[in-house]
């Protein structure tokens, strides 16, 4: 068990996941090219049991001479630019530390850079006598990792109710919805702080990039899905081609909004209050009452309404609801358009979190909802949701025994163990054989 | 027909009180079943008397919730499918499992048993399988013809008629040389006019020494080349006997052929 | 614009070290997914555990590197056992998700904090493969024809992995026109019929599993070796996309389709690298306004993802593969 | 009932198929009058269920034309088709197993959801055996009262000609008899209908008109009379079995 609140560990960028990186660093050229660009850096992210740790100075230098520095921003992410591959040393300038703070190693004197791409660079730190925010229990840590954990789960929820929808009504795997996620909270980004941009409020901001981002699932089954269908294609071609569309538009998103992340304007950073046991601020509750309301709605349409009967017999018999005189393909639009509304909200949601808006966001989440998916049933959406929540709150509880760069894996396995039980899922029916 | 009159009875395969449930409704549910060797055993019955889940389970496509069987003197009772088949029993399937992808020959040499080319070890020496490949290539062709396939072996089995698909699901199962042959609704889906040829076939497989059960709707086709009839209706079996006796058989007429089928005494 | 330059800056990367080891992942996806039809979305796992296998036993245990080599094929094809034996019994999709969330799993526990002592985290293990460029025979210099050259180091290491190339996909092609192989792609078809037949299909694709899988981790440990350094972030999820798009590309199920895809692959994404920053230096077409000269980078992933949805949406069966075969698996 | 002489529904020389460049229908037309039964035989692979999902527009059509009372109904979707008065039932697949037989029926009747409780009960009456199973999962139905669903399903619309794909098909003799029975009294109230069959006889029985498809042609037309009289559609297409009929006589190696 480790000393929860004592032990303070600052993470490289690696630590959320390297999935953080994308998939930039994939391999590595060895044979120079004529292009003179390089997109090496180095970066990383400080934070303290969770917290970000602002304002510290990093420095890189190659030999005597200093090639780059940064200033770790609010949420203790760094970035430096590096002329290329080589070795570097980067070091903390430890007197930029919080009082209290203390790296345990402050220099990496042999750091090596192999290739044109974002890599990390950890630094472990530890912080002395103080204790984090709060001075809490260890009942009190757990309480408050499992209420993350569900506001994490019913944002995973959301996303992965479009993608079980889609599923189900088209028979796509969409590897591409993690990039749904992020276009939605990219525009509402765009739109709620762009400086020659209207600024409008963040609530504002959010239902545009949902309605954009409905936009862009629109133009996807017009543009690209129906002709596939028509044409035949089977599952696993389309499969494949939501892999390409996946790496397509996130690289256009970094290609665009470059790599750091960034926060709404408001409630970027809010207090947290006391309730009980619990800390979190006012904002995470709001988080959680809008995902809680927009599940309900949603699950209750899928059950009461005319749409949501049309839905669901065309995710269980496609060609006998056409036969029932359901518009099939409208069907599939409708379910496209509003599975992509879902996306963008919970990556508004996700994008008001201490991650912030960036270009790989909804990358980085689409394995925990694949998981999400995969636990509640396959095509199943209310599965989905109970799928999301199992896995939030599982990912985040789970921190609280092991280190929190461990967090993505501890979902993924529990996908595995369920899996190995229960290959239906959760709320899956086992088919009748023969 | 005739062989079967006088044979004493000998059962390869005995079932005793299998049971299958799904989501707690019963689907088989046999107490005692019975199927002679060197004969043909047609089991008939209506949708969902669990004909094909009872295949499923024997055959090993499935597993029972109770109960044993014994093949050929030994108790296979939940064994996986391929040693069932590798044991000498051999099903196919209602909707054919043509592998489609592979040509007509691929498809026959896929069935004989024991090549060892089959093994990862010795698969990339050639001349260790090449003769072995030979014979069973000889034996393939031989089959072929019998079922009137042979001008059609370099093609993807994906280009027969469904007909033609089922001739070659049966050759293939022959390629097992199997001790029992478990036929689910051959005749389904094939034009009237090769429905005889596969029958002549199902004839040839109990004349050369083989047991043929098979499942089938059509009671002409039952009645023509049946030894015994086995009739099923919600899991049970409700008759067992000569085609006559079953068609005669008031539950049977109940519950599967209706007064129109009924046979006028 | 130098056009050659272009031109032989994608040659040079269509046979260079990266085209083989890609190649080499790809033969094995073909083993996979190709002729089994297994889909194994997890390659770059398989990759992980040869390359981290073969660094450990040398950095950690000390043992000589080619024992280290076996210790890392050994544990691609334990990999392989682990996730074979529960998924391959459940619908193809649920290996599809259960693989690539293995490879996930594995980069993120290699990179933890927790097991840094043994894998170095996030700074990774170096230093590990001297013996192998101790051997090389090359001398010193540069070989190559026009512009297109390598140094000895390079060669040494590029030719070692197209040999091993050549010599998986010699295997693959015994194997795939054996009685096994067509056991295999019977499989592929319809697995009820196989095992009606008498075969243990479990076993079979499980063999088929472990055979990918093994031949994934020698293109790990090429990777590794060519880098002389090991680290997390050489193992994303995207490598498996790239080595299927290089399959896609030259053809799935054909022997050939893997190489020829590795090598159009790789001379596309570098030859469009190069172009690229031709055309910004030179502002060609205005192109010097438009992209970011530290975005060139980016932009090849987008070229990526294109090329992949073109292929699969316009010819679905690469250069090699027949039309109609893979219409009939979509079926 | 009496069968008129307008033309309903007409589909002139359909080419169709799913793999690119494999025709499955090479050119077949196929009419059906107003207030007729017709029957669609032949063997296996003809093409006759991808006609009647090519009529339906399941497939797309590569060339020729569908007309519906005279109007061109090609290119328009199914779930118009179906406003329009088509119904079509599926061979497989032809009900929503999770769904209850009244939910199933309410599926039916998804465009006109307010006359549900009326077209309820009046095929209730055309359907008693229905009925009684109302709240039960339509899954758990015997196949022969899955077929009943089905077409009850499809006459929820009131559609003026039924497309019906192989509704004997795995049925026992008595299931098949008795749709066979429905299917004329379904006719007798008005509706059209379209049968593919493989169950040629029993079809042609029931048939005022028929066609014997063959590669995706049309290969014989005529009253269902008049092809179960004809010895070469007898002898290619219905086989001579039934005829040969009782045992001891079953066909040996030579006339097979």
């Amino acid at each position: 068990m480790p000393k929860a609140g004592r032990v303070v560990v600052v993470f490289g960028l690696a630590s959320i996941s390297a999935l953080l990186s994308g998939g930039r660093a994939h391999a590595v050229t060895t044979t120079t090219t004529t292009s003179t660009a390089s997109a090496a850096s180095i970066g990383g992210m400080l934070t303290v049991d969770n917290h970000p740790v602002p304002g510290v100075r990093v420095t890189a230098s190659r030999g005597a001479a200093e090639v780059g520095h940064a200033v770790s921003d609010r949420r203790g992410a760094w970035r430096i630019g590096v002329p290329g591959p080589g070795t570097y040393k980067v070091a903390l300038d430890v007197s930029t530390l919080p009082s209290g703070v203390r790296a345990e190693r402050p220099e990496l004197a042999e750091y090596r850079v192999f290739g044109s791409f974002a890599q990390s660079a950890g630094f472990t730190l530890s912080a002395g006598q103080s204790k984090a925010p709060g001075g809490q229990s260890r009942l009190d840590v757990f309480l408050n990792l499992f209420v993350s954990g569900i506001r994490f789960g019913l944002i995973v929820g959301l996303c992965a109710v479009g993608l079980s929808l889609i599923y189900g009504t088209t028979g796509l795997v969409n590897f591409a919805h993690g990039e749904l996620v992020t276009f939605g909270a990219l525009i509402a980004w765009l739109v709620n702080t762009m400086s020659s941009g209207p600024k409008l409020p963040l609530v504002l901001a959010a239902i545009i990039g949902m309605i954009a981002t409905g936009l862009l699932g629109a133009t996807l089954e017009l543009g690209l899905w129906r002709p596939m269908v028509r044409r035949r294609s089977g599952a696993s071609g389309r499969m494949l081609v939501s892999i390409g569309l996946a790496l397509f538009l996130r690289y256009i998103y970094e290609v665009i909004f470059k790599g750091a992340p960034r926060s709404f304007r408001q409630y970027a950073a809010p207090s947290p209050v006391k309730l009980g046991p619990l800390q979190s601020p006012v904002r995470d509750y709001v988080i959680m009452a809008i995902c809680l309301a927009t599940l309900l709605v949603v699950g209750t349409m899928l059950r009461r309404t005319r749409l949501g009967t049309a839905i669901r017999a065309v995710s269980d018999e496609r060609d006998l609801s056409s036969a029932s005189g359901i518009n099939v393909e409208g069907v599939t639009l409708l379910v496209w358009i509003s599975g992509g509304m879902l996306a963008a909200l919970g990556g508004v949601m996700l994008g008001m979190g201490s991650q912030g808006v960036q270009w790989n966001m909804g990358f980085r989440l689409l394995l925990t909802i694949f998981a999400a998916v995969v636990l509640g049933g396959l095509g199943n959406p209310y599965g989905a949701m109970a799928g999301g929540l199992v896995v939030g709150v599982a990912s985040q509880v789970g921190t609280y025994w092991l280190p929190s760069d461990l967090q993505f894996a501890i979902a993924l396995v529990i996908l595995i163990l369920v899996l190995l039980a229960r290959p239906q899922g959760i709320l899956g029916v086992r088919e009748r054989i023969g | 027909m005739s062989n079967s009159s006088d044979a004493v009875p000998d059962p390869i395969l005995v079932v005793e009180s299998v049971v299958r449930r799904f989501d707690g409704l019963v689907a088989v549910s046999v107490d005692h079943l019975a199927v002679h060797r060197h004969t043909i055993t047609a089991l008939i019955g209506p949708n969902g008397a669990g004909k094909t889940t009872l295949f499923n389970v024997l055959t090993g496509f499935d597993r029972a919730d109770a109960g044993s069987w014994k093949f050929d003197g030994v108790d296979v009772s939940g064994w996986p499918a391929y040693r069932l088949a590798r044991q000498g029993m051999v099903r196919t399937f209602q909707l054919t499992k043509a592998l489609a992808g592979l040509t007509v020959l691929d498809n026959m040499l896929l069935g004989a048993s024991g090549q060892s080319g089959e093994r990862i070890v010795v698969a990339p020496f050639r001349f260790r399988w090449r003769a072995e490949e030979r014979a069973t290539h000889e034996r393939a062709l031989a089959l072929l013809d019998d079922f009137g396939l042979s001008a059609r072996q370099r093609d993807l089995a994906a280009t027969l008629s469904g007909g033609q698909r089922k001739l070659l699901e049966m050759a293939r199962a022959l390629m097992v040389e199997p001790k029992l042959v478990m036929l689910d609704e051959p005749m389904a889906g094939v034009n009237p006019a090769l429905v005889q040829s596969l029958l002549h076939h199902v004839q040839r497989l109990r004349d050369e020494g083989r047991t043929v059960v098979f499942v089938e709707h059509d009671m002409d086709v039952v009645m023509s080349i049946s030894d015994r009839v086995v009739c099923m209706a919600e899991g049970r079996v409700i008759a067992d006997g000569t085609p006559e006796e079953v068609v005669d058989n008031q539950a049977v007429v109940d519950a599967y052929l209706g007064q129109r089928h009924a046979r006028a005494r | 614009m130098n056009w050659t330059g272009i031109l032989s800056d994608g040659v040079r990367a269509g046979l260079g070290i990266n085209a083989a080891i890609y190649a080499l992942a790809a033969v094995g996806l073909n083993v996979q997914f190709g002729y089994a039809g297994l889909w194994n979305f997890g390659q770059a796992g398989f990759l992980l555990v040869g390359g981290y296998g073969t660094a450990i036993a040398v950095s950690s245990w000390g043992l000589w590197l080619p024992w280290a080599v076996l210790v890392g094929i050994a544990a691609s094809i334990l990999l392989g056992l682990l996730l074979g034996v529960p998924t391959l019994r459940l619908r193809g999709d649920y290996l599809a998700i259960v693989t690539i969330a293995a490879a996930e799993i594995l980069r993120i526990v290699v990179n933890s904090t927790k097991v840094q002592s043994v894998t170095g985290g996030p700074q990774g293990i170096g230093g590990f493969a001297n013996w192998f460029f101790d051997h090389n025979p090359i001398a010193r210099g540069r070989y190559g024809f026009g512009t297109i050259t390598y140094d000895q180091r390079q060669l040494w290491v590029t030719l070692v992995t197209w040999v091993l190339v050549a010599l998986a996909s010699v295997l693959v092609a015994l194997l795939v026109h054996s009685p096994w192989g067509r056991v295999v792609r019977a499989i592929r078809e319809d697995e009820d019929a196989v095992r009606s037949l008498g075969k243990n299909v479990y076993s079979y694709k499980m063999q088929a599993l472990l055979l990918g899988g093994a031949i994934g981790g020698v293109a790990g440990i090429m990777l590794v070796f060519d880098q002389q350094f090991i680290q997390p972030d050489l193992f994303q999820s995207a490598i498996t996309f790239y080595a299927f798009a290089a399959l896609i590309l030259g053809g799935t199920a054909r022997i050939l389709g893997p190489i020829l895809g590795a090598i159009a692959f790789w001379f596309l994404v570098e030859g469009a690298d190069s172009f690229l920053g031709n055309a910004v230096d030179h502002n060609f077409l205005g192109v010097g306004h438009l992209v970011d000269p530290t975005q060139i980078g980016t932009f090849r992933f987008v070229l990526v993802g294109l090329v992949i949805m073109l292929l699969v949406i316009f010819r679905p069966q690469g250069f090699l593969g027949s039309r109609q075969e893979v219409m009939l698996g979509e079926q | 009932m009496s069968v008129g002489n307008a033309v309903l529904l007409d589909a002139r020389d359909v080419v169709a198929g799913y793999l690119p460049g494999v025709d499955i229908l090479n050119g077949c037309s196929v009419e059906v009058h107003e207030g007729e039964i017709v029957g669609v035989i032949g063997p296996n692979g003809a093409g006759k269920s991808t006609l009647l999902r090519a009529i339906f527009a399941l497939v797309p059509l590569r060339r020729g034309a569908v007309h519906l009372r005279g109007d061109d109904i090609t290119v328009r979707p199914p779930h118009e088709l179906v406003r329009r008065g088509v119904g079509y039932v599926p061979q497989l697949h032809n009900v929503f197993p999770a769904l209850t037989v009244e939910d199933n029926l309410r599926m039916g009747c998804f465009l006109r959801p307010h006359d549900f409780h009326e077209r309820r009960d009046e095929l209730l009456g055309l359907l008693p055996r229905l009925g009684e199973r109302l709240q039960q999962r339509a899954g758990s139905l015997s196949g022969g009262e899955r077929q009943m669903l089905a077409m009850a399903r499809a006459l929820m619309m009131q559609p003026t000609v039924l497309l019906l794909d192989e509704p004997s098909a795995g049925l026992s003799p008595m299931m098949q008899d008795d749709v066979f029975d429905r299917i004329v009294s379904v006719n007798q109230s008005g509706v059209s209908v379209l049968i593919v069959e493989q169950n040629a006889r029993r079809c042609l029985e029931v048939a005022h008109r028929g066609y014997v498809l063959d590669q995706g042609r049309n290969a014989y037309t005529g009253t269902g009379a008049e092809l179960l009289d004809d010895d070469k559609v007898v002898q290619l297409y219905l086989g001579t079995l039934a005829r040969a009929g009782a045992r001891g006589e079953a066909p040996g190696p030579d006339n097979a």
